[in-house]
């Protein structure tokens, strides 16, 4: 029998290991996200069971499988739709969506605005390498336009290995700035983390679990094997300034847009707007409710 | 005497009512006992155009939307142009004569009415339209009590509107009952008892009704013509009953918000046209490997691509049985007419939660859009279906496998929220536990349960009432078809029986997997099959000439395609020709190009 | 002597270089003047996790992956003990003793190579692989100089890395020569003559060198694997060809963006795989409507849903031949070798210019990864179809019809810029201007068009060459297939002939339309028909037993379905034991159920 | 015979007329779109058969069929790729692309960003009516969330005829502010106008044309059937502060976020980005060219 009494416990990360063992390469970022994510749970005394992470497909999308949480592994770029759908249904869910770069920016890109406009009280974890990894080194709309010569110049080993052809004709494109595009949407709460700041990560995470609204978290997460940036990172990454009033969204979006700097921390959070299901629960309260029955009778000659 | 049944058609100019007379005379025919069956069409332009409404009114139960028309009503001179063809003789033409000129001679009747100057006449010439139903009602023989109760329920709450509208309707009675004589021909007499009972709905409220009795709670839709009435109905209603809808930012969006709340343990849907569903397709197949019940109403139109938006077809049949990338069991429903609608999405979500698999339904412009009375629902005999869960007592240890290998296929599922039970819902091929494998028996085994839910239901099939067989047994001609050539077909049956031609009649509801057990001893004694199909390719035809095959070889059954890809219904004329066709070549032992009809096989 | 062919399979961890040592001893065999063909699997980690590598290598063409394996290279313990079982008794293992510890016994002989520590005697730790291959390379017998060849020309620039290289492989060639006996039974000896003229590539490099043949100038893709090889090549060489390729934002931004280039009059093409197809099955019904020219590839992968992306499957038929809101014609080729790839994605492109449809060619994951020695390509003999366009003199006050209604359906098609062709591209349905149009007539007529270009396709499918027919015309059992079976098939016939039962064979190339022309001739006279597929349906036989069920039946003809699904090809063996089966079966006299197999039969 | 000589008599609106009339309701916005398009067509002195309009589905997606140049009326959402595919194929050929508020930023909302980064030469026009107006009256991702009642206060009258459960329900989500959307995609050119304008509307059309690279024009175009917004438009829109410097992205951004003002005019414009086709071209000279031969023999054993 499965008690309750398993549930009263103090978690422990071992408790939340699923027992599958990532396939991820050894030293990816994606394991700082998934430690963060443990320990962010933990802190915020979350039951289990009361949890549900919804992903996409990439490297990223691999991440349900690997937490004892109920999961949902769906296609490429849908983890948002199906998160809502989610948290809509079953409001006393606590709803993480996790994508890739690929997954969020590119073949999902036309979702972002719409979690946002509605302020769905997802947490969404945005696992940006810069590139896609499953499909082995295709740039995406977030990799530099001269990811070739970056990884050439062997600043940022392993990428040699990636798509060669596609990642030199990708200096016709620029990359895209997602987090001042989360502001545009109107996030009420937007985030940067780096994924080798566990801590700094976990303090995001529990902040964006809090937020009751829609919370983007972009966390830089290298890809050690197709385009290695930790050491990029580790210089480029900075606090936000102290004085960030995360309330700015005008200040937040010239922080997001500031070259050569990779700012960390809470850009912008509203805690004023009502979360969907919130607005949902309000308008249903306002109609009178009605009944099968009722509903037949009004056809009724 | 009255008639058994009359058909009538109104032409003019949309934005100009003349949908709403349709609809209001319709309503009161139904409400005065009667049975109604409705068609209209839509103009090109997004407001003004051409529209015609049609409406059939019977005292048992109408078929069909009929062949000819015997009254008129031209509002335009293009209504009376384009319809006046389809009158039949000895029909009756009424036409506004302040702004038709009829054609000469024809063989029918004509009233010429003033009805914009009798709008002139009491200052009101919005209530031009309530003019025409008073005349109309007058006309019709239909009760005027009734007609003006109909007016006081269509305007709800304005009720500072109704002593002018109520002069218009006495307005067109009168004028009617002054000018011209009654005429029972086009007269139609409401039963005594004021009829049996009655629901009057479109395709599309059947379709959110029985949702709705299912149990479903949570809808995301986009908007496409003809499906978006479903979405609107439950705008309003769902949450009402405590549910959700949303509309989404696409139809991927939507299908996937479903497939994430039906996870959630919500029963959840989606409703779409063939655009919309092709978009799907790849959710379609989640659904199927993840084993989350989901229910798609696909509403048929005719296409390729954007194609015709507000015409009808039967197009999407391969689509719906055969799209996926690799192979996703699905199951396939298809109601054969408004009131099938609304038991079919109860069978739709029963089936889907029963098997954790993906269900479609195709419904299709014309049946979705057209009103109809229908029988009453009881309630107390509708079924909902629970999702198998697993037991919260099981032995310590035990993981809890959410893709167990089971005898029928069929897992039991976790809810999120039950302690103990967490597993992913995975995408990937995967072990019964849910993680990901990739080993070859693994993915033999999986498939094979996967497709073995199939044939758990196909030994079901039988209790889930979704064949529709009538006529006679004894006959030769067969007329084995889906979804809304139903009502044509049935008409055209009972006028062939009145020529003494013996036609039996099978429709089965389930497309995806087929009712073997009912068409085997179908086919039996049988000579020649019709399949009438709203699609150029006969796709049903060919889903039936290859499952029996053996059996309409060795019996020597012929196979008669008759495919209508114009836009519209078929018409019970249509049918009949085909039926006496092929009772007399049957006669005269000429026989069909039973397969390769080079034109219309294309694979 | 030599053998006539061997099988080599290489284990180990991912990373550890097994692909580098297969890749490049099956090039110093196929540059010595052998025939090669590939096959491999991957890893479910990202990096490391257990590979392998198999190599079929002949002194004639190499028809499949072989069955069994006649040498085992064990680079980990793991390696061995995933494969050991599939050496063929009287077989060689070779392995690492530095890292394996060998199972006892065993009917087979075995190496113990210290690979690593004679790498450390050198100082060159990643030199092991090419140890391996220098080891190889002595025991097969093969041409030391082709193999520093080899090592030089995989170097290219990195000169300064020479002398270390070829230390290493010296090492390994010299190791064998010293401790281990000359051994003929695992040697393969090239011709002396360096055999025939080939060309050594996988299947992804023939789809894309055969586009570029056909005269493709644009690319749009979106990363899926299988396909992406196709998309990396082409990233290279359409920009020095003076073509565009582009990384789409997904699937169907990948498939319109192709539409809009054909539109322009460039030849354009997409690549996917399953999951990427579904998601453009709108899109496909769009260049259907408004008939623009497209190539579609799919690479297919084994689902549904995201499913096993490096497993193989042959799975997609019916979302490739049956997808699409209402009824979109289109063709569906499938290569059935990595030679044919090439051809037939010239054959593909012709098709698409011609009819001015949508083609989608299938191929999958297995036979695009694998590689193959192919004769040599004569660039003069191919035949690049042009785009019929409208003439520029017509006269005056004659509008442009751009959907003129021609009798092979084929409408002249003007490219933007033109002058006094403008025309609208319409995805809604339309008259011959193009003018949006929703009259009955008309969709009658412009759904019989579109069909048309397929029936006009279906007389002309004789000189497409899209048949592959092989074997004994006498015999009574037939092999009916598509696809990369066609290997497996091949080889099993051999054998089967050896044995002396009689086996005829035919691959169409083409799905649709099916070559009645050629498939109904080859019935005649047949008894039984084998369809093997990697698929759980059965696709491709109900498509077979569908279209010739007449002849199938009247002849009592038997339809024996072979099915795999697991992710894996079929080896010559499995489809050897089908082959004696159904011959036991005929002397015997024993039937198959033919058509309904409960099991398989889904709809 | 068809002869140049046509080409070269100066073009009137009534040449680029095709000859169909359109499908929309009278006193719809759209016809100011086509209006100012016809004008600035000969005001640039284009080559109408070397024009071609790629548009979506809705009643703006009718939009080409209309007009006397080369056009593609496409699946719904996907005008921006599929004029894309033409344009990098044909960068001969000046490509409009056209969108209703629903193809562009619902189920057209990924392809926008991407148009920007590649910075495609291509004159978006999004013709703005706040509503779908071809499925008869649904709110839109733009549509105000209080639709529903201001379309009862009469202020916008014609809307009581939409639908009006999805309208009332619509107040649950926020409207998304596209040419903040642009701005953060960093489109090199982001206007706005308003199709009771022509005058302004014309010079912006002409301006996006002349601009090389993705030109990003929000047109608001009344919906008098289902939304009808020109008495809010007339009162709202007022140009651009004559002051503003159209290369000043956060000054674009702030005046993108006022409150209750409709600016129109050029927000930004970034004339030094070479546009998606030149850097093609560009990459493609920089490579040395092959022919089938040498790639044959490269295979060759
Ligand atoms: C519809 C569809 N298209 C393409 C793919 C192939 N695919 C798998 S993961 C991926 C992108 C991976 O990149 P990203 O989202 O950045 O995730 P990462 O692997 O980098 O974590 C792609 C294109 C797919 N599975 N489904
Ligand atoms: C895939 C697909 N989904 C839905 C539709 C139905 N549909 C046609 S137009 C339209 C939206 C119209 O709104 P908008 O884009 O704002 O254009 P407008 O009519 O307002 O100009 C929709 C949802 C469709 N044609 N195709
Ligand atoms: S490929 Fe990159 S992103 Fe994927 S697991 Fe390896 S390091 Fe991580
Ligand atoms: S419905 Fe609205 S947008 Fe469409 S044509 Fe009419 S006024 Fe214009
Ligand atoms: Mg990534
Ligand atoms: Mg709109």
């Amino acid at each position: 029998m499965v008690t309750t009494a398993e549930r009263v416990a103090p978690l422990r990360v071992k408790d939340l290991k699923s027992g599958i063992k990532p396939i991820w390469c050894p030293g990816c970022g994606d394991y700082g996200i998934l430690s963060s994510f443990f320990q962010a749970i933990i802190n915020l005394k979350l039951d289990p069971a009361k949890v549900a992470v919804v992903s996409g497909i990439g490297c990223s999308g691999r991440f349900p499988a690997f937490a004892r949480v109920y999961g949902f592994h769906g296609v490429h770029g849908r983890a948002l739709p199906t998160a809502t759908g989610l948290k809509v249904a079953r409001p006393d869910l606590t709803v993480f969506a996790m994508s890739g770069d690929g997954d969020a920016f590119s073949i999902g890109g036309g979702h972002i605005a719409h979690a946002a406009r509605r302020n769905v009280d997802i947490t969404y974890i945005v696992m940006d390498n810069e590139i896609y990894g499953l499909t082995k080194g295709q740039p995406s709309a977030t990799s530099p336009p001269d990811i070739l010569e970056l990884s050439l110049s062997g600043k940022t080993k392993g990428s040699r290995k990636g798509m060669v052809g596609l990642l030199d004709i990708h200096k016709v494109e620029e990359a895209l700035n997602p987090i001042l595009m989360a502001l545009a949407y109107n996030a009420s709460f937007v985030a940067r983390a780096f994924s080798g700041r566990p801590k700094e990560l976990t303090a995001i995470i529990e902040e964006g679990v809090r937020h009751k609204g829609f919370s983007f978290i972009q966390v830089m997460s290298p890809c050690v094997t197709f385009f290695n940036t930790y050491n990029h990172f580790r210089e480029t990454v900075v606090p936000l300034p102290e004085d960030h009033d995360p309330s700015d969204r005008m200040r937040a979006m010239a922080l997001a847009m500031e070259p050569n700097k990779t700012y960390v921390g809470i850009f912008y959070r509203d805690e004023t707007r009502p979360s969907l299901e919130e607005r949902l629960e309000e308008y249903r309260q306002q109609l009178s409710p009605t009944s099968m029955e009722e509903l037949l009778a009004r056809f009724t000659r | 005497m009255s008639n058994e049944s009359l058909v009538i058609r109104i032409g003019g100019e949309a934005g100009e009512g003349i949908v709403t007379i349709g609809e209001t005379l319709v309503r009161i025919a139904a409400f005065s006992g009667l049975e109604v069956f409705t068609f209209r069409t839509y103009p090109a332009e997004i407001i003004g155009g051409q529209v015609m409404y049609q409406a059939r009114i019977g005292r048992e139960q109408v078929l069909s939307m009929g062949d000819d028309v015997d009254i008129l009503v031209a509002a335009n001179q293009l209504g009376h142009d384009e319809h006046i063809g389809e009158l039949r003789p000895g029909g009756l033409l009424v036409y506004d004569s302040d702004a038709v000129t009829p054609a000469e001679g024809g063989d029918h009747l004509s009233y010429a009415v003033p009805f914009t100057q009798l709008a002139r006449e009491i200052n009101f010439l919005r209530g031009r339209n309530l003019i025409v139903v008073g005349f109309l009602t007058s006309l019709m023989g239909l009760p005027l009590d009734r007609a003006e109760q109909m007016v006081r329920r269509r305007l709800g709450k304005y009720k500072e509107l109704l002593p002018s509208n109520l002069e218009a309707l006495h307005k067109g009675y009168t004028h009617h009952q002054e000018h011209f004589a009654e005429r029972p021909e086009f007269q139609i007499r409401p039963p005594e008892d004021g009829g049996e009972e009655r629901l009057v709905m479109t395709g599309a409220q059947a379709i959110a009704l029985g949702a709705l009795a299912a149990g479903c709670r949570f809808y995301a839709g986009y908007p496409i013509t003809p499906a978006t009435d479903i979405m609107e109905f439950l705008s309003k209603e769902l949450p009402r009953m405590g549910g959700t809808i949303i509309q989404a930012e696409d139809e991927i969006a939507a299908v996937t918000m479903a497939i994430g709340a039906s996870f959630g343990g919500v029963k959840a849907m989606t409703a779409t046209s063939g655009p919309g569903l092709a978009l799907m397709i790849e959710a379609l197949g989640l659904a199927s490997m993840t084993e989350v019940p989901l229910v798609i109403v696909d509403a048929q139109r005719a296409g390729p691509s954007t194609g015709m938006p507000t015409k009808t077809s039967q197009g999407d049949l391969f689509l719906a049985l055969y799209a996926g990338a690799d192979e996703a069991p699905r199951f396939v429903l298809a109601p054969d007419s408004v009131e099938d609608s609304f038991y079919q999405m109860i069978n739709a979500f029963n089936l889907a939660e029963r098997f954790q698999m993906p269900v479609i339904l195709l419904s299709d412009q014309a049946m979705a859009t057209r009103v109809e009375t229908i029988r009453p629902i009881d309630l107390s005999q509708i079924h909902q279906e629970k999702r198998r869960i697993p037991s919260l007592d099981r032995p310590e240890g035990n993981g809890y496998l959410r893709y167990a290998l089971t005898e029928d296929g069929i897992s039991p599922m976790a809810i999120p929220g039950m302690p103990g039970m967490t597993y992913t819902a995975e995408g990937l091929e995967h072990d019964e536990s849910g993680a990901p494998s990739y080993v070859p028996e693994v993915h033999r085994a999986m498939t094979e349960k996967r497709f073995r839910k199939v044939e758990t239901a196909r030994k079901e099939l039988h209790r889930w009432g979704l064949v529709n067989r009538w006529g006679d047994p004894q006959a030769e001609i067969a007329i084995l078809s889906w979804g809304s050539t139903q009502s044509a077909v049935r008409e055209a049956m009972e006028r062939a029986a009145k020529e003494g031609i013996l036609v039996e009649a099978l429709f089965t509801k389930i497309l995806l997997p087929m009712p073997d057990y009912e068409i085997r001893p179908f086919l039996e004694g049988k000579r020649a099959i019709i399949v009438p199909e709203l699609n150029y390719q006969g796709m049903f035809a060919k889903v039936i000439e290859h499952r029996y095959s053996e059996q309409i070889i060795r019996n020597n059954i012929q196979v008669y395609r008759l495919n209508k890809y114009e836009g519209l219904p078929f018409k019970p004329g249509e049918i009949y020709a085909k039926i006496v066709e092929v009772a007399q070549r049957l006669t005269a032992g000429v026989l069909a190009d039973r397969f390769l009809d080079e034109k219309l096989a294309s694979v």
